[in-house]
């Protein structure tokens, strides 16, 4: 599966991860995270697991996501805290 | 030696090491309690990769439609580990946001070193 | 129905636990949680009847054989914790009883013994379960119901300390599933049978997987059962929980882990695999740091159940160093510590849960002149304290002649002097609580009228009797332990 | 080396039983019906000094009696009583019997009776369990049995400096106990038994069996009040009420010496140590307990913390004896166990009468307080010259036993130690009685503040009659039959004691 598709779908991971890490805004942070389950849902497809790739999509990207955004909207949406 | 030589060589066995390592490192060092969260789904993805990987391990195919004899399937414990995994992943997550939005209702702040501070 | 018997041990308070939020609401919730727990208690009993002569019960979930299929196993060890997990459930359920409903908001006392219920699944499941992965899957269950009877509470130090325990408990499951995967990796088996005959060739061909998977392993166990420097969850957690939930923490939930470890570390992790790794020893280092700072960190403490929070600390070090020098008079007193610890710290949660019942107080100097108006309460709380330090006729006493004599047969008298300072330390800290609470002079009284309602002051009553008995006639459970050490052994 | 005939019977399991359940019943009792509580108690220790005096038959013949339960606890109990054990327990059920009795007087209108009552009794059982110990295990658990409930005792007036006292001397007495945990527990490691009465548990010097000497040494110490062990002792001995303060330094702190007695001869074996010299570190620590003991006391004036002081002169003594390892000493040894008991016992108890009827405890302001209490004065001062060691009293007989003794051992020198300890006591004792009977100087000054309540007193402020605020009669009999003791055993020509301290000693030095 070391195509090139395959090595590019792998470095988005390590970037979206990063990226989530670091940046303070936590709304980016959570669609940066939704983006990065779709793509693991579709490294998972490659490696022959179809069922556990969907699963990933719905969960993951889908209902974890929404948890995400549902716990931000009823906090605050970024990490610095002015007061 | 052998085998540490061969996780090298595979990209996903390091990408999943990685991405463990990264979600770690972000549960443990960041203080806001949301991130702390996105961490943990970061780490359990990553071995969730780990475990798809090892069932892959023997170039393989998926084993739903049954594709006859000699050919070899990816393993399925491992998907059903997996599934368990994420499972419980969405359900503990489900779980800490919600007592996150509840202590935010409380005193207004989801900084952990915020909080050690109104406490004392 | 003998056959199902070990599956029962889990999926009754399992079922238990979906039944009481659909129709335990209005009180009826407690008398299901009673019924759920009273019967796991006879099944657990029961099957002790059965291996207590050394045989093994299996169970094949849905009769799918072992490399595939999960087995559940139940040997003497097993059916030994499960009872005496049930009887310390069963005295903290009787007691919640009264005490819960006035501690959390009515709407949400049915969850509580939903929860208690899955918590109780889960500790049976880890107790019972026969492969790795079952074993992960339980120990999260049993962290996120502990989690849940932490929180419940919804007061914000309560909300703090779960939120502290989930995110390392997270930590911890982590580390245990890439364990898990690894172990996967070098052998193909989950099964701890299987592992156990796979592993010593994968220990030769993969020896960095196999030493990662160990220290991995190791690591998350070892935080679910707050081995120093791994603790600093525990204080808050125990303390700030309402407190028949801080009875089965401190008393239940952090022995687990240690029994999962022991399991792994005497069926799977023997002889060659761990020849080459250092981990026992570690262990004794990391159980010495925690005997030495628990003690000296709950000396500190103000706050009664702080301290015994604290005090778990340094009575979960004494059974990893029973368990890191890996003999068997050591292995006994460790496993004997599990069961003598639960008995003992529930009871003392109890104790300072109907103190903080009756006076509405919870700092240790309120206790001064306590004996005037709870004089059942105090003595239970005295037996308790007696037994921490380890003095003769009680059954702390028993457990610690063991693990000294363990360290003295491992060639270690240094670490018996550990053992022997913690218990000075431990008398230097519980000894002023009860010396105040017999002899000193109460600031204010508490509201007059009898110490407690019968149902909260004799499961105290109960459990430190048992203690006693346990300290004057120990000979059945330590017949039994010393088999299983043996067995675990391999000798 | 001659077996001893062993006589299996469930007495020594009975006569620990007794004053158990007489603990027990007591506090019962007492909630309702306060004399009978207190009559029972006295019951007890007698029953249990009739039932100690009826081994007598078996000893006489050099038996030992002998109980085994192996039922219970890790390792099970047993008990074997041998003629030193025989004569310790009679011993102390005699001297509990009469701090019993003497209680009933003494603990008349005090708080907190019934807790005393019923811990006095339960610290009897745990004394007589350890003087009959037959392993270590079970002299351990006895002993905790005794020294844990002895701090209610000690706490019992509840004021701070009560309460201090006894934090401290259970955070000295468990500290201790876990030093003598390890080494009981490094005993059993090393030769796989604890049983007493063997003759050699350990014959092998290791670091380790070294260190079990040195816990079993520091733990035994600790109870005996041995220097630098013994910041305890004087706290908590004074703060007690002084039937129970007569009981620690009469006996309790005895079970220290004994346990060590114990360890020395049977544990390691005469031979052993002699090969060894580890006695040496006893010999050494010993006569400084002698010499500290005794010169703090003078520096003293409260009369029960001299006392105290006093005692730990008096187990230095008893300490020196037993590191000697000669035949004679170890019959000083013994016997001083015996003479010390009763005199100091008496002493305290007298103490008692002393605080209770006058108020004074300074013994500056003892002057003329012979002629209001002449009978405890007596008794006071016969006792004071016992352990002086003026001849012929009980103390003379020990302390001439331990000189010969010293001499037998080659080291005559330490005999100057004792009679630098009997120089020492004649200076902080005797000048108590000369002011209390020759000092006529203050008699005619007002009482003191405390003796105010007591209306004869009042009548005393303008002329004390002779014995007019003297002790009631339950109060009198104990401190006279100890005062008599004290000198009728050493003169009368069947001293029992003395023949039974030979035996013990001839036993131990087989």
């Amino acid at each position: 599966m070391i195509t090139l598709f395959g090595v590019g779908c792998l470095v988005f991971l390590v970037v979206c991860a990063l990226v989530v890490a670091r940046t303070r805004d936590l709304l980016a942070a959570t669609v940066v995270f939704a983006a990065y389950s779709l793509v693991m849902a579709l490294v998972w497809q490659q490696l022959q697991s179809p069922d556990v790739a969907i699963t990933e999509a719905a969960l993951g990207a889908g209902i974890t996501s929404l948890l995400f955004l549902l716990a931000i909207g009823r906090t605050r949406r970024t990490e610095d805290e002015e007061g | 030696m052998e085998i540490s030589l061969g996780l090298f060589l595979r990209l996903n066995y390091l990408v999943a090491i990685t991405l463990f390592l990264i979600g770690l490192h972000t549960m443990l060092t960041h203080s806001n309690l949301i991130k702390k969260v996105m961490g943990m789904n970061i780490m359990e993805t990553g071995i969730f990769l780990f475990l798809v990987s090892i069932g892959y391990a023997r170039q393989s195919l998926a084993p739903i439609v049954d594709q006859g004899d000699g050919v070899i399937y990816a393993n399925p414990l491992v998907s059903a580990i997996v599934l368990t995994g994420i499972v419980i992943a969405v359900s503990t997550t489900a779980y800490t946001l919600s007592m996150i939005v509840k202590l935010y209702e409380r005193c207004g702040t989801l900084d952990v070193d915020r909080l050690e501070r109104l406490r004392t | 129905m003998l056959k199902h018997l070990p599956v029962l041990l889990t999926v009754m308070p399992l079922a238990g636990a979906f039944l009481v939020p659909v129709f335990g609401r209005s009180g009826r919730g407690h008398r299901m949680a009673l019924v759920t727990v009273a019967v796991t208690l006879l099944a657990a009993v029961t099957m002790l009847g059965i291996t207590a002569g050394g045989e093994v019960l299996r169970y094949r979930v849905g009769d799918w054989p072992p490399p595939w299929g999960i087995e559940l196993r139940v040997d003497a060890l097993g059916a030994l914790l499960a009872s005496f997990f049930a009887l310390v459930y069963l005295a903290v359920t009787i007691f919640a009883g009264r005490d819960i409903p006035g501690e959390l908001n009515p709407a949400s006392v049915h969850w509580y013994w939903s929860l208690l219920l899955l918590l109780l699944a889960g500790i049976n499941g880890v107790v019972t379960a026969h492969d790795l992965f079952n074993l992960f899957v339980f120990t999260e269950v049993f962290s996120l119901a502990a989690c849940g009877i932490i929180s419940i509470r919804d007061r914000l130090d309560s909300l703090e300390a779960a939120i502290k325990y989930l995110i390392l408990s997270a930590v911890a499951a982590g580390c245990i599933l890439l364990g898990i995967a690894l172990v996967y990796m070098v052998t193909g088996h989950l099964n701890l049978s299987y592992l156990a005959a796979e592993l010593p060739m994968a220990a030769r061909l993969y020896p960095k997987n196999v030493l990662a998977m160990v220290a991995l392993l190791t690591t998350g166990f070892a935080l679910k059962s707050a081995l120093f420097p791994l603790h600093v969850w525990l204080p808050d957690a125990h303390s700030s929980a309402p407190s028949p939930s801080s009875a089965l923490l401190s008393g239940l939930v952090v022995k687990v882990g240690i029994v999962a470890l022991i399991r792994l570390f005497t069926t799977v992790f023997t002889g060659p695999v761990i020849a080459a790794l250092p981990v026992p020893v570690f262990m004794i280092v990391m159980a010495v740091g925690g005997i030495i700072f628990g003690a000296l960190f709950a000396m500190t403490q103000r706050d009664l159940k702080r301290m015994l929070a604290y005090s778990t600390v340094t009575q979960v070090g004494y059974i990893y160093l029973g368990f890191g020098l890996l003999n068997e008079t050591a292995l006994t007193g460790a496993l004997l510590h599990i069961i003598n610890h639960a008995l003992l710290k529930s009871m003392l949660f109890m104790c300072a849960g109907l103190f903080i019942h009756r006076t509405g107080k919870r700092r240790i100097a309120d206790m001064a002149g306590l004996a005037r108006h709870m004089p059942l309460t105090m003595s239970c709380f005295t037996i308790g304290a007696m037994a921490m330090v380890g003095i003769p006729v009680t059954n702390g006493f028993v457990s610690k002649w063991h693990l000294v004599l363990g360290t003295l047969h491992g060639g270690q008298p240094l670490l018996a002097g550990v053992i022997l300072l913690s218990s000075l330390l431990s008398s230097i800290y519980y000894f002023p609580v009860v010396v105040a609470g017999w002899f000193g002079h109460p600031a204010s009284p508490p509201p007059p009228g009898p110490e407690g309602p019968p149902s909260m002051v004799w499961p105290i009553v109960a459990l430190a009797s048992l203690c006693l008995i346990l300290g004057v006639w120990p000979h059945l459970p330590l017949r039994l332990l010393g088999d299983v050490a043996r067995t675990l052994l391999g000798r | 080396m001659q077996q001893a005939f062993e006589f299996p019977t469930a007495m020594p399991a009975l006569i620990v039983l007794i004053p158990m359940v007489g603990a027990v019943l007591a506090y019962w009792v007492g909630l309702r019906w306060e004399s009978v509580r207190n009559w029972l108690c006295v019951l007890v220790a007698g029953a249990s000094l009739v039932l100690c005096l009826s081994m007598y038959p078996f000893i006489r013949e050099g038996g030992v009696v002998v109980t085994r339960l192996p039922v219970l606890l890790p390792l099970g109990l047993s008990f074997r009583v041998d003629v030193l054990g025989y004569l310790l327990s009679s011993l102390t059920a005699a001297i509990w019997l009469l701090a019993t009795f003497y209680s009933l007087d003494y603990m008349k209108g005090e708080h907190g009776v019934n807790r005393y009552y019923a811990f006095l009794t339960l610290t009897l059982s745990g004394a007589l369990g350890t003087f009959m110990a037959g392993d270590l295990f079970t002299f351990f658990l006895f002993f905790e049995l005794m020294s844990l409930p002895a701090a209610v005792l000690v706490i019992h007036e509840e004021t701070r400096e009560a309460v201090q006292a006894a934090l401290k001397y259970l955070f000295m007495t468990i500290g201790g106990s876990l030093f003598f945990f390890f080494s009981l527990v490094a005993t059993y490691q090393l030769s796989g038994s604890v049983a007493l009465g063997t003759k050699g548990l350990i014959t092998v010097a290791t670091p380790l069996s070294f260190l079990t000497f040195a816990g079993f040494l520091i733990s035994l110490g600790v109870k005996a009040g041995m220097v630098p062990l013994h910041m305890w002792l004087p706290d908590a001995h004074p703060v007690a009420p002084s039937p129970a303060s007569a009981l620690l330094s009469g006996i309790m702190i005895k079970t220290g010496a004994y346990g060590m007695l114990r360890v020395m001869y049977e544990v390691y074996g005469l031979e052993f140590l002699q090969r060894t010299g580890w006695n040496s570190v006893l010999l050494t620590l010993s006569v400084i307990t002698i010499l500290m003991g005794s010169a703090v006391a003078i520096t003293q004036f409260d009369l029960k913390r001299r006392l105290a002081y006093s005692s730990i002169g008096q187990m230095g003594c008893i300490l020196l004896g037993m590191s000697l390892m000669s035949e004679r000493a170890l019959t000083g040894d013994v016997f001083h166990f015996f003479a010390d008991a009763v005199a100091k016992s008496c002493l305290f108890l007298c103490a008692g009468v002393i605080l209770k009827r006058t108020g004074k405890r300074d013994i500056r302001q003892f002057a003329g307080i012979g002629h209001l209490l002449p009978v405890t004065m007596a008794c006071f001062t016969v006792s004071a010259l016992t352990l002086v060691g003026i001849p012929p009293l009980n103390g003379f007989v020990s302390k001439w036993q331990l000189s010969l003794g010293a001499f037998d051992a080659g080291m005559p020198a330490y005999a100057l130690a004792l009679l630098a300890s009997s120089m020492l006591n004649a200076a902080y004792y005797l000048p108590i009685v000369l002011t209390a009977f020759f000092d006529r100087s203050v008699q005619k000054e007002a009482p003191a503040v405390g003796v105010a309540l007591n209306p004869i007193v009042k009548k005393g402020a303008i002329g004390w009659q002779l014995g007019s605020i003297e002790a009631s009669a339950i109060m009198l009999v104990p401190m006279v039959l100890l005062a008599l003791s004290c000198a009728v055993f050493a003169l009368s020509p069947q001293n029992w004691p003395l023949r039974l301290a030979e035996m013990a000693a001839r036993l131990l030095m087989q």
